[in-house]
């Protein structure tokens, strides 16, 4: 059933589309953050009616599959388009699913970002108004420095799972790595060696992302883990509830 | 461009697994509870050896893709049945066990990194001192972990574990892959005969977000009977 | 001449009422100390001075400017708050920045310091609270007391009319509370305005020239320490005075 | 043939020659989704260029078609073709589509199949005996994939023999009924002769299927092109250049070609 | 007769030595308060007596029983923790257990004690701390001073023959000293053995029969309240208590 001999014969093939898997996942990844942090703003600050949408937005991104969200895009969003007067044959498959990865990035990166920044002492907050800092600037300069890095691990963990993810991908007719070898199954009929090429290739990447976030999350430390001069604080401590992803 | 006639038709195959689906589900999370209590105790406690073997099997387990977990497990499974049931004397045949049983074994293996991981950090958001407490007052380790640690870990717990049972419910559509049929499959097989899969899909949309929205309200109130000892007076 | 004056300064959560109408005038150079039982709206109330709560009613004036209360505009909430500063219970410094950038922050952001200039003041405040040498720390990299100086320097460095301080060391061990309260004297001798909101009495018996008792949301009494702590007039200022003194009898002995 | 360029637009030999003629904006453009990973009738070769014998199908009737017609070809997923025809996305579906009267309540069906299906065994175990054709396989477990031919073929079995039915079940991956067969989870598998060959070169010859034709008398064993309702036009030309295609051997060559056999006649 | 008797008590977090062999005999209705600078090892110190900490070396006898702390069986462990009591800094009571089945917790799962007796014995150490009717509360439900006083009743309820107390006062506010200070000093009076690490001078002079100087992880100084405050003889002793004074000398002007 299972032989490593077209594992090897498999690999080149696919890791061909590891640029294409990577595209998806670094595209919906950066959509789903950018997204995110207007979501978890309009949460945070309860914006008239916007809020109330984005609840119900966020709702049936947890909620639903991830298929059913793509399907909703690959078929609503040439609708949209279309009535904007946008020739949809000119696009690219590609961007159907970058556009449901990132949606659906969006509504869990928005629960993240929102649960983070509010994890952020409000005496920070406070602070930055005391010292005469206008909301944005309090936001960039203290709160999000903050926030992301309570955030990081989270994102890590969503980022390496969204290669994963990535799967349905060639539901749309977009072939990324999973996509290859689910096709190379089809023909061949021996799926599993080409979903071993892919686990090898992701568990890399899960190495390599974990340094990474290691080290980023050092950069971030801000002195927390370095050499403290008293360790004590008589303040009873605050039982921070993080929510999660 | 919705036909209503399908589109109920649809929603009735779907609904009729929802049964199958959440007892999946459940048996999983179940499962996956356990055994991930059972790892993020001997991670929080620094049991050795099992500390390091855990760090790199959950971190090998999160990088293969779901599908090949299913396809792993249904072959080993299928391969070694008889064999197995021949050495123990067991007049069991292989059609007589129903293959939900091998999906929820994949799928506990897909969601025991995660389930594991949300269990660890409940346990940790648990204040030291208590722990310390528990053992001042002469507590053993596993009275306090009971008395103690448990019942105010659940209360960390529940928000991401719901999660985890949102995913875990949708992540049933992917055992079609070794034949189990659940709400998304079942939608989607309903929706061949008159090829209307716009209103499976919308179907199966509409149930998962039914059961979405119940787990949700439910785990808010479970969360509100574990939050009663930390609500101050008004 | 008065640099801050309030006047009826209304505040509710909810159903409570927490502050009944408070006025207070402070005068250049004047340090006044605030003292009330625990949930009295001490802190609530320099919050509102400094609209970190807002009021529901009140006016204010400020260097000569005046402001309704009840309806200031986000420009002139910044103007306040670029008028006073704040010093914190917990300190509140930002944790992701440096002591030096904590300091400067305010300067090249609300008023637009070049930022040499800044981390001169910067450095010239911290020296004076006694941390030269820790510019580069991070707020988690020192101690309970160096961040409460900190916290002193930012409020300071902004050039203040008044600076507010909300219990300011109520968070420190024994042994930090001293150097915390010397920079305070230090700066009270400078001729720097404060309102203190505290319980250390000998601070407030040294420095102040006004001690207030609050309860319940109105100024019970006020005056000079001497007036307040040796001679008051109220049941209330009595009883809380005493309920205090019990827990420092204990010290007295020594 | 059919150019495998990148671009999805079908060019033709004389496609150069057509456009000179007549301005590429007079011709009617048609949008064909085409199924991408059904081998050996429509997918995506190692290149990512559509493929397979439906494709090449479709191919020569645009050519046939060119003066009037413009094809795009879009592969996509096979449940996506037809929610792709509802929402007007595509004008034409392909994918090996058999033919049943529920579907056609919905959908325009093509009057001439590009090919058919040919006669429909019971696949078993190899070494089992006993298995002929339906009747004999009653009570047994019968393993297919969903929205085939031999899905319906079953279930319709099925309904009409409520008394000598069989259990039926899914799987989605063919190595999983592979390894279901081989070790007694399935009983037998249903599918055309050609894909049971197809299936026996893939896993070893694990199975052997009797001789009988267990395709029902007078069963519509087409594989047709799938239009929306209304687009009778669009149905006619292309159904009257299969014909054609079919007279001239064309269809006969391209099935010998990728199907090892001549499929292209009933 | 000594109740505890332990006998150099040595430990070390990797590289820094903290306790570096501590002697201490207490004997019954001893109260014995240390005092020292922070990070001297104090709470170390504590915590290794009731083996929250395991020490590197050390020998205690606990009523009658010797025990070698450097390898205590978990048996042993439950025996010492259940001989003696611990009062948290920060009381860290079970927070998802009421006031009284913090107290009765201990007795029914350790001391196995039947439910309705621990109720009672609860109920009247509730009762002795001031907290009558507080049973069916939740910690978070009350105050700091509250809530301390709740942890000396979960720790006398157990009848230990020695109670630890780690700073029980320094993370309550200065109103709220005062109640846990006077419950202690009933105790006290009672005839409890008590160990205290405190910073509360009134306390130590007032309730004390010794006092130990501890600094850099050894006793520096030990003996009655008035040897070691009136009459310090080590240098270390001295800057100790001048600098501690210092920040209390604000309060004496009072
Ligand atoms: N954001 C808020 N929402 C609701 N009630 C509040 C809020 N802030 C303060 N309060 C209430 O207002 C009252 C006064 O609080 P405040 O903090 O001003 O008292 P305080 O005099 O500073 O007391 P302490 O000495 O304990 O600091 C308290 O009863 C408190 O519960
Ligand atoms: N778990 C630990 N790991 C490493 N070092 C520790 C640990 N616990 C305490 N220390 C170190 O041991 C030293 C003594 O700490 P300890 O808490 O016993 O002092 P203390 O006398 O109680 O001080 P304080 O008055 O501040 O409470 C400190 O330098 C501290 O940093
Ligand atoms: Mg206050
Ligand atoms: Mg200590």
């Amino acid at each position: 059933m299972f032989e490593w001999g077209r594992v090897i014969e498999y690999f080149p093939t696919i890791i061909q589309k590891f640029p294409i898997t990577l595209q998806i996942v670094l595209g919906s990844f950066v959509m789903g953050v950018t997204l995110g942090c207007i979501l978890a703003i309009i949460r945070i600050r309860k914006v008239v009616v916007l809020d109330q949408i984005v609840t119900i937005f966020i709702s049936y991104i947890r909620c639903t599959p991830v298929i059913c969200q793509m399907f909703v895009v690959y078929f609503g969003a040439p609708a949209v388009l279309k009535s904007l007067g946008v020739d949809i044959a000119e696009i690219n498959n590609i961007v159907y699913v970058l556009l449901a990865y990132g949606l659906n990035m969006a509504g869990f990166m928005g629960e993240t970002i929102r649960a983070a920044i509010l994890a952020v002492p409000t005496g920070q907050t406070e602070a930055g108004r005391a010292a005469g800092l206008t909301e944005t600037q309090t936001m960039v300069h203290v709160i999000a420095p903050q926030a992301l890095r309570i955030a990081l691990p989270t994102f890590g963990t969503i980022f390496i799972s969204l290669f994963q993810a990535t799967a349905l991908a060639y539901l749309v007719g977009v072939i990324d790595m999973i996509g290859k070898a689910v096709s190379i199954g089809a023909k061949t009929g021996h799926v599993l060696e080409g979903y071993v090429c892919c686990a090898i290739v992701f568990a890399l990447i899960s190495i390599v992302m974990e340094q990474i976030f290691n080290y980023i999350n050092r950069k971030l430390d801000f002195g927390k883990s370095g050499h403290k001069i008293t360790k004590k604080y008589r303040v009873a401590k605050k039982v921070e509830e993080v929510a999660s992803v | 461009m919705i036909n209503g006639d399908y589109f109920m038709m649809c929603l009735k195959a779907a609904i009729t697994y929802i049964p199958q689906n959440l007892m999946m589900s459940l048996i999983t999370l179940a499962i996956s509870v356990f055994v991930g209590t059972f790892i993020a105790m001997a991670r929080t406690y620094q049991v050795r050896g099992f500390k390091q073997l855990f760090d790199v099997v959950l971190a090998l387990l999160k990088a293969l893709p779901p599908n090949l977990i299913l396809l792993i497990v249904f072959i080993i499974y299928n391969s070694n049945f008889t064999k197995i049931m021949q050495v123990l004397h067991l007049n069991i045949s292989i059609k007589d066990v129903n293959l939900m049983y091998v999906a929820i074994v994949a799928l506990t293996i897909c969601c025991l990194p995660g389930i594991s991981e949300v269990i660890r950090s409940g346990l940790m958001a648990v204040d030291h001192g208590q722990y310390e407490a528990g053992y001042a007052i002469g507590l053993t380790k596993l009275q306090t972990f009971f008395h103690i640690i448990a019942p105010q870990a659940i209360r960390a717990v529940i928000p991401p574990i719901t999660n985890s049972i949102l995913s875990l419910v949708k992540a049933t559509a992917l055992v079609n892959v070794i034949g189990v049929v659940d709400i998304m499959n079942g939608a989607k097989i309903a929706g061949n005969t008159y090829y209307c899969y716009m209103e499976a899909y919308l179907a199966a949309a509409l149930v998962f977000w039914v059961i979405g929205l119940m787990l949700e309200v439910f785990s808010h109130k479970v969360e509100g009977i574990f939050s009663q000892s930390v609500k101050k007076l008004a | 001449m008065s640099v801050l004056e309030v006047k009826n300064v209304k505040k509710r959560f909810g159903e409570n009422v927490i502050l009944k109408g408070i006025d207070l005038t402070v005068n250049k150079g004047d340090v006044i100390v605030i003292l009330g039982p625990s949930g009295s709206g001490k802190t609530t109330f320099l919050r509102c001075l400094n609209l970190l709560e807002k009021p529901d009613s009140g006016e204010l004036d400020l260097c000569g400017k005046n402001y309704n209360l009840q309806k200031v505009s986000n420009k002139e909430k910044l103007e306040i708050r670029r008028t006073s500063s704040f010093v914190f219970q917990n300190y509140n410094l930002f944790a992701n920045k440096t002591v030096l950038q904590n300091v400067t922050l305010g300067l090249t952001l609300a008023r637009k310091v070049k930022k040499a200039e800044a981390n001169e003041i910067g450095r010239s405040f911290l020296d004076k609270v006694g941390l030269a040498g820790k510019y580069d720390y991070y707020p988690a990299q020192l101690s309970g007391g160096m961040q409460q100086r900190v916290g002193i320097a930012r409020a300071m460095a902004a050039n203040p009319e008044v600076i507010l301080f909300d219990e300011p060391t109520s968070a420190l061990d024994p042994e930090l509370i001293g150097e915390v309260l010397m920079v305070m004297k230090q700066f009270a001798k400078d001729g720097v305005t404060m309102i203190v909101v505290t319980h250390e009495m000998g601070f407030a018996r040294e420095v102040a020239n006004q001690v207030i008792f609050m309860a319940d949301g109105v100024i019970v009494e006020k005056g000079t320490p001497e007036q307040i702590f040796d001679n008051p007039q109220e049941e209330r200022t009595k009883t809380f005075l005493k309920r205090i003194l019990k827990t420092e009898d204990q010290v007295q002995l020594v | 043939g059919c150019s495998k360029s990148d671009t999805k637009t079908v060019e033709t030999t004389k496609g150069s020659e057509g456009e000179s003629e007549k301005d590429a904006s007079d011709k009617i453009k048609v949008s064909v989704g085409i199924g991408n990973i059904f081998v050996p009738f429509c997918y995506l070769d190692d290149d990512e260029n559509p493929a397979g014998y439906d494709y090449e199908v479709v191919c020569a009737v645009a050519e046939k078609l060119e003066d009037k017609y413009e094809f795009t070809i879009n592969p996509d997923d096979f449940s996506n073709l037809l929610i792709g025809l509802d929402t007007k996305k595509y004008d034409m579906a392909v994918h090996h589509f058999g033919y049943t009267d529920e579907r056609a309540e919905n959908y325009l069906y093509a009057e001439e199949a590009d090919m058919y299906f040919g006669s429909f065994h019971v696949g078993y175990l190899k070494g089992r005996t006993g298995i002929t054709d339906f009747e004999s396989c009653k009570g047994l477990t019968a393993v297919t994939t969903n929205g085939t031919m031999a899905e319906t073929i079953l279930l319709n079995w099925n309904k009409e023999n409520p008394d000598s039915s069989l259990k039926v079940e899914y799987a989605t991956d063919l190595s999983v009924i592979a390894t279901g067969i081989k070790n007694g989870l399935y009983d037998v598998f249903i599918e055309s002769e050609y894909d049971l060959n197809l299936f026996n070169s893939k896993y070893d010859n694990v199975l052997a299927y009797s001789d009988y034709n267990i395709t029902p008398e007078g069963y519509n064993d087409g594989a047709y092109f799938i239009y929306p309702k209304g687009a009778e036009e669009l149905q006619q030309d292309v159904d009257t250049a299969i014909r054609e295609l079919r007279e001239e051997g064309i269809l006969k060559g391209i099935s010998e070609e990728i199907l090892g056999k001549d499929y292209s006649k009933k």
